[in-house]
């Protein structure tokens, strides 16, 4: 009964497009949220059907696309998307409240969105390499023009500047993809070519990925590809420098909903792609990954430290919290696949959060100097509180769901020690990235006291108070950062026999448990 | 004359003749060609170019195409000539229109000619030229020609004709004075 | 076989006449700046390559006569291109009294 | 086919049946040239006859690719010198397709600008030009190559030269006659060549004398010079200078068809000669050596156009330099069909102009919109034109993102296919995959660029664009049309992939038997190449 359910899931926001478009503008809103919130039930009406402890993708739906080529249309849910689609869906409904107040061509600012969504749904289910490139690319788009017609004063060069990056990493992804297709066509593979994630998952092919003898096979330089065009999505650090752009440019809504669910697309996708399709190469540039992840994470936090603009701090920080995840997966250990998952989980849900703060007040003030500001708990003191949760969840404070993703990332870290001939290397990354905890806390708590505390400000009089729904979007999302902070089985059920049979496709699963 | 063209024997005294022939020929050929990039009258020009389509008509009957040297003399000469040479007094006011080159465009041009020359004669002397697969010569007469062009040149003569009538209208349009 | 001639015409002597009227040829479009100087070049051309393939065909190709109806196909076309290029220089001079090609330069990069 | 064979008049009606197409073409411009004499200065009769002669070239085409008029006799016709094969036969009915929604487009935009008594001129001079596109698709010797190019090109020049009052317009068909005939006559001498080392006409007798002599230099310069003429119908980049300034010159309904029809007619005639080298030429260095130089073309006119498009501030100019990009995808494609199993790239490259003759034709039927009532075809000046007709502008945006490769549109799905044969041909397959793919990346900056002005800019209150009158409900036909093949064609391709996979199939002629032959004539001696006059 459930079983094309996810179809649905991916093609209402399409048809919800549509309707705001054709419908009169001022239904749009109603339209959108009114589609979201179908989404939603969908969703967790997938959610409760799910069968846990069942590692393969359930809810499968496989349909012949190009036959010349092999191409399926192959969407399923298994332990790695639904906690992903979960949140997509969670953040969408907010989202949509969050953009409320939009004026400018709203009916067409939801059919985007809604298109965006339906991006955003097709990438985590799709089971098929050519049909993930394809909703990978078609998120993009919405993408540019949401934040080239809404943004801020620099919104065009942030919206060229966001495409191009990531169209350059797709590129990457596509001469993979191509690749792929050259290995799995070759004479010496009988079955003909797929592109289908799970099938290449196999031993067979595996070993054409990565013969014997030759250093450059096909499966390291395709790693790399991926990783490059995954990195520059996620961001991590050298790739990361249309993040801070197209955040400050975006509207609140499109920040939120690029911080919550599009970075974790990158994260998600090496997990489903780089990393399972290519081990070898994995775990022979093991270090060398984890180096660049930590190196974002300290250069994530250490720009953060330096800005003054409220929302490029907040999302520098999303590049130093997202270093985690690439870190948790690097070191290809259990808790650290875990510890990045749960990361791109927290940071989906306090990123929205923080970047949600920000706009409450951007809204009023019509900047976002953090030096103007100052005495914002007294002004507003139940804002404050919200404000207070939000941003200690997003420094990773004991008990909110920050916390939990960066403890696992770490300690998967040191567990690799365990695997290493000589630990020296984990330790010193380990170690720089426990300080990158550090790092965090000193520029969230800096931040902090500057806006919220000291004297109230004049000008804040004139200001209109948090409206109802503003709380509303507040209260849900930290409550929902309470809530994973201190129940992580919440995720861990859904994702274990997943991440069980990840592992063994990776190979090092006996050597870390 | 007549006699070649319908056979395609040659008398035996044209054989003798065929060295001197063919320097005299070659001679006005190569010499008002090349008279055509140095001339800076477009009539002179047009004029050199009558020489030089003469004297390939020459060379083509020297090489046994007495139809080919023919039609060459009638249609080329005759008639591709004639239109230019209308072109060049319908176009310039002056009919003795000079045209003005410097001289080191003239001798530019003249280098990537020798040039292009010079690759194209290597080429030739490095290519060993076989001898086809069969033995046999075909007679150059009329009835040949007649044969092969309705044979296997059957097509290509059929789109000449339909790309003649395409000209004309395309001509006839581009000259015609409509609004 | 005769006393009289000197030397016997063959292939490369024709070859060579072709050669020396490609040169020529291209040396006239590039130096000339008026569109039916630019045509002379390459009725000079064509010329040259009809004397290849009859040359081809007389000495080497003789079991057929397929260069020698190229060559007559290259005479036909000359005459069509010749006539339809004619008409365009014309209306061209029309609208911009000249048919200097240098002129034509409204029309930018 | 001697006339003295008993067989040569039912042999000849027989051909005469498989190229009934063209013969219908035929027909129908006699007929369009003899309707004025019964009404004088009426456009619609002309232009029902011809839609009439096209439409029926269509049907007797499928007929003759469905097998239903004859059914085991789809072959080399006419000793050779045409190929009627499923990959013509396709080319052909996209083709008729296309000139059928360029007369249309005629009709509603240049059809007020002509002369009604030119009318049957236009038509003519576009039938002829069509039909010449068909042979150049079949063309299967040197001959054939020769006079299909040209009576695709004469007609051509005339054409865009349509406009003979617009300064413009004669300026840019000078410059078309004066590069096409002088990359014509380059050709002509490097066939001359060619036919000088191996002795026939035949492209496969040629493929097969390059496996018995080797690649000497003399047929080096000849393929060169025939690859060079090959270049201009391409616009490939040392010839491509006619491109832009044509374009923008012609008439819009011209530009299209000139865009589109003649680079996928030359693309398919390209295709047919090397086909015809690789599958009959042994030796693997040749092999390599055409691919690179051909492939070193398309990588350097994809580039080259990109570049160019770059600060292209004309929409007609942009979408010019964009068609002369497109134009070296194809040829990179060409190139390694030399390399690869033909069939996936023959496919792939008939997908990729189906795709390419829809985006190009949407394209610029807008823009013949946008220069018609907005009077300029500067991009800058249509800032804010997503507010003011908003249909038109998505539909642009479609347009440029299909020509620039965003997926869900055909035009991924061309460099999908295309890529996918280009990956399969080793290093340089790999090469030009990343040029192609680089290309698409730079390419979409000025993709954007309309994209850019029409929604994110604000208007200049200075100047005042007249607004967008409703459009004829044809003309939303032709866009609908064209949007509708690209969404179709992108977001499920099986269909059409299919229909281009089944007919990528060559006929090349009796490849196997030549190299038979080959094989025994290779002890011939040398003929001495000097005799006198009279033997």
């Amino acid at each position: 009964m459930y079983e094309s359910l996810l179809n649905w899931l991916i093609f209402t926001p399409c048809i919800g497009a549509v309707a705001c478009l054709l419908l009169p503008a001022d239904k749009a809103r109603n339209i959108a949220l009114g589609t979201s919130i179908i989404t939603l039930l969908m969703t967790i009406v997938l959610a409760l059907e799910f069968q846990i402890g069942h590692s393969g993708p359930q809810f499968v739906t496989t349909l012949q696309w190009i036959p010349a080529i092999n191409v399926q249309y192959k969407v399923g849910l298994d332990g790695l998307s639904l906690p992903l689609i979960v949140l997509t869906s969670a953040l969408s409904v907010l989202v949509i409240g969050a953009g409320w107040k939009i004026e400018k061509s709203p009916n067409i600012f939801m059919a985007l969105y809604l298109l965006l969504l339906s991006g955003m749904y097709g990438v985590f289910v799709s089971l098929d390499l050519v049909l993930f490139y394809v909703f990978f690319e078609i998120s993009l788009l919405p993408m540019y023009f949401l934040i080239g017609v809404w943004g801020g004063p620099r919104k065009e060069y942030a919206a060229i500047k966001f495409f191009l990056y990531t169209l350059a990493g797709s590129i990457c992804l596509l001469i993979t993809m191509l690749g792929i297709y050259n290995v799995t066509s070759s004479a010496d593979f009988v079955a003909g070519n797929t592109w289908d994630m799970m099938a290449l998952q196999t031993p067979a092919i595996q070993a054409l990925f990565s013969p014997e003898g030759e250093y450059w096979n096909f499966a390291r330089w395709a790693f790399w590809l991926t990783f490059i065009a995954f990195a520059i999505k996620i961001p991590v650090a050298p790739f990361h420098t249309w993040l801070p752009d197209a955040h400050v440019e975006a509207p609140t809504p499109i920040s939120m909903i690029l911080a919550g669910v599009l970075l974790k697309m990158g994260g998600y996708a090496l997990m489903r792609i780089t990393y399972p399709l290519f081990p070898d190469a994995a775990s022979l540039y093991w270090e060398c990954v984890a180096c660049i992840a930590v190196f974002g994470i300290l250069y994530g936090a250490l720009c953060a430290m330096a800005q003054t603009d409220w929302k490029k701090l907040v999302a520098y920080s999303s590049v130093s919290h997202m270093g985690y995840v690439t870190l948790g997966i690097a070191v290809l250990t259990r808790t650290g696949f875990d510890g990045a998952y749960y990361q791109m989980i927290g940071h989906g849900i306090t990123s929205a959060m923080m970047f949600f703060l920000v706009g409450v007040v951007y809204e009023r003030a019509h900047h976002r100097e953090i030096n103007n500001f100052g005495g914002l708990w007294l002004a507003w003191p139940k804002y404050g509180g919200w404000s207070m949760l939000g941003f200690f969840a997003g420094m990773g404070l004991p008990g909110l769901c920050g916390f939990i993703g960066e403890v696992m990332v770490l300690l998967g870290t040191f567990q690799a020690a365990q695997r290493v001939e000589d630990p020296t290397f984990v330790y010193i990354i380990g170690s720089l990235a426990a300080f990158g905890v550090v790092l965090t806390a000193g520029y969230i708590l800096w931040m902090f006291q500057r806006i919220y505390m000291g004297k109230t400000r004049p000008e804040y009089d004139h200001f209109e108070k948090p409206t109802g729904r503003e709380y509303a979007i507040m209260v849900t999302l930290g409550v929902a950062a309470l809530i994973f902070g201190i129940a992580p089985i919440l995720v861990f059920s859904y994702t274990n026999a997943t991440f069980n049979n990840l592992m063994s496709v990776i190979g090092l699963a006996g050597l870390t448990n | 004359m007549f006699t070649t063209l319908a056979t395609g024997i040659k008398p035996e005294s044209l054989d003798q003749v065929a060295p001197f022939l063919y320097l005299i020929f070659a001679g006005i050929t190569v010499f008002s060609a090349w008279m055509i990039v140095i001339s800076q009258n477009i009539v002179r020009m047009a004029m050199y170019l009558l020489f030089t389509l003469g004297g390939v008509a020459g060379l083509y009957f020297l090489m046994n195409a007495e139809f080919l040297a023919a039609i060459q003399l009638i249609v080329y000469a005759g008639g591709t000539l004639i239109l230019i040479v209308f072109g060049v007094m319908l176009t310039s006011k002056n009919p003795f229109m000079r045209l003005h080159t410097y001289l080191w465009e003239r001798f530019v041009a003249v280098g990537l000619g020798a040039l292009l020359a010079m690759l194209t004669t290597i080429a030739l002397v490095n290519t060993p030229i076989k001898q086809s697969a069969s033995d046999q010569m075909v007679n150059h007469d009329i009835h040949t020609i007649g044969s092969t062009l309705l044979g296997p040149f059957l097509v290509p003569f059929e789109v000449a004709a339909v790309l003649l009538l395409v000209v004309m209208i395309g001509a006839a349009f581009m000259a015609r004075s409509r609004a | 076989m005769t006393t009289l001639a000197l030397f016997e015409p063959g292939l490369y002597h024709l070859v060579g006449v072709s050669i020396a009227l490609l040169a020529a040829g291209v040396a006239v479009i590039l130096t000339k700046r008026n569109a039916v100087g630019i045509l002379m070049g390459v009725e000079l051309i064509l010329n040259a390559a009809g004397i290849n393939f009859v040359a081809f065909n007389n000495y080497v190709w003789d079991n057929a006569m397929d260069g020698q109806m190229f060559t007559l196909f290259i005479i036909v076309l000359a005459a069509a291109e010749a006539a339809v290029a004619l008409a365009i220089f014309l209306n061209f001079y029309n609208n911009f009294d000249t048919i200097n090609v240098d002129q034509a330069d409204e029309l930018q990069g | 086919m001697l006339l003295s064979d008993p067989q040569w008049l039912p042999q000849l009606l027989a051909d005469l049946k498989l190229v009934m197409p063209e013969v219908i073409l035929v027909v129908t411009m006699c007929m369009v040239l003899i309707v004025p004499f019964f009404k004088k200065g009426n456009v619609v009769l002309p232009v029902f006859v011809s839609m009439f002669g096209l439409l029926m070239a269509l049907l007797y085409t499928q007929g003759i690719h469905l097998g239903v008029m004859d059914a085991d006799r789809t072959g080399q016709v006419f000793t050779n010198t045409l190929a009627i094969d499923p990959f013509s036969s396709f080319f052909k009915t996209m083709l008729m397709i296309f000139a059928m929604l360029i007369i249309v487009q005629w009709t509603l935009f240049g059809r007020e600008k002509t002369h009604a008594l030119d009318a049957p001129d236009f038509l003519c001079l576009l039938l002829g030009a069509t039909f010449g596109m068909c042979l150049m698709a079949s063309a299967n010797n040197l001959i054939m190559i020769f006079i299909a190019t040209e009576s695709a090109s004469i007609p051509s020049y005339a054409l865009a030269g349509f406009r003979k009052k617009n300064r413009m317009a004669t300026e840019g068909s000078l410059k078309y006659v004066l590069f096409g005939s002088v990359s014509s006559a380059v050709m002509i001498y490097g066939m001359s060549m060619i036919y000088g080392v191996s002795g026939s006409l035949q492209l496969s007798h040629i493929a097969g004398s390059i496996n018995q002599m080797g690649m000497t230099p003399l047929m080096v310069v000849g393929l060169v010079g025939m690859f060079a003429g090959f270049a201009f119908k391409l616009s490939a980049v040392p010839m491509h200078f006619w491109c832009p300034d044509v374009f923008e010159g012609a008439p819009t309904e011209v530009t299209t068809f000139l865009s589109v029809a003649s680079k996928s007619a030359a693309v398919c005639m390209l295709a047919r000669v090397m086909q015809n080298l690789g599958t009959i030429v042994i030796d693997e260095q040749v092999l390599i050596g055409i691919a690179l130089g051909v492939g070193a073309l398309g990588a350097v006119t994809a580039t080259w156009g990109n570049l160019v498009a770059l600060h292209q501030t004309n929409l007609k100019r942009l979408l010019a330099y964009s068609s002369i990009s497109h134009a070296g995808y194809m040829i990179m494609g060409c190139a390694v069909l030399l390399l690869v199993d033909p069939k996936l790239i023959l496919s792939a490259l008939l997908f990729y102009v189906l795709v390419y003759m829809f985006m190009n034709l949407g394209a610029f039927t807008i823009a013949a919109v946008f220069e018609r009532q907005l009077g300029t075809l500067n991009i800058s000046d249509y800032a804010g034109l997503l507010k003011k007709s908003p249909v038109l502008a998505i539909l642009l945006i479609v347009f440029m993102l299909s020509l620039f490769g965003m997926p869900g549109l055909g035009g991924f799905m061309g460099k999908l296919f295309l890529g996918v044969g280009l990956v399969k041909a080793g290093t340089l397959g790999t090469v030009l995959l990343g040029v192609l793919l680089l290309n698409t990346l730079f390419s979409l900056w000025y993709y954007l660029r309309p994209c850019y002005f029409m929604v994110f800019a604000t208007p200049d209150t200075q100047k005042q664009l007249p607004v967008i009158q409703p459009l004829r409900p044809a003309l939303w036909a032709i866009l609908a049309v064209c949007c509708i093949m690209l969404l179709w064609t992108g977001l499920l391709p099986a269909i059409t992939s299919d229909i281009a996979q089944d007919n990528g199939r060559m006929i090349v002629s009796s490849a196997k038997r030549q190299i038979a032959l080959e094989s025994e004539h290779t002890s011939t001696v040398p003929k001495r190449v000097v005799f006198t006059v009279a033997q």
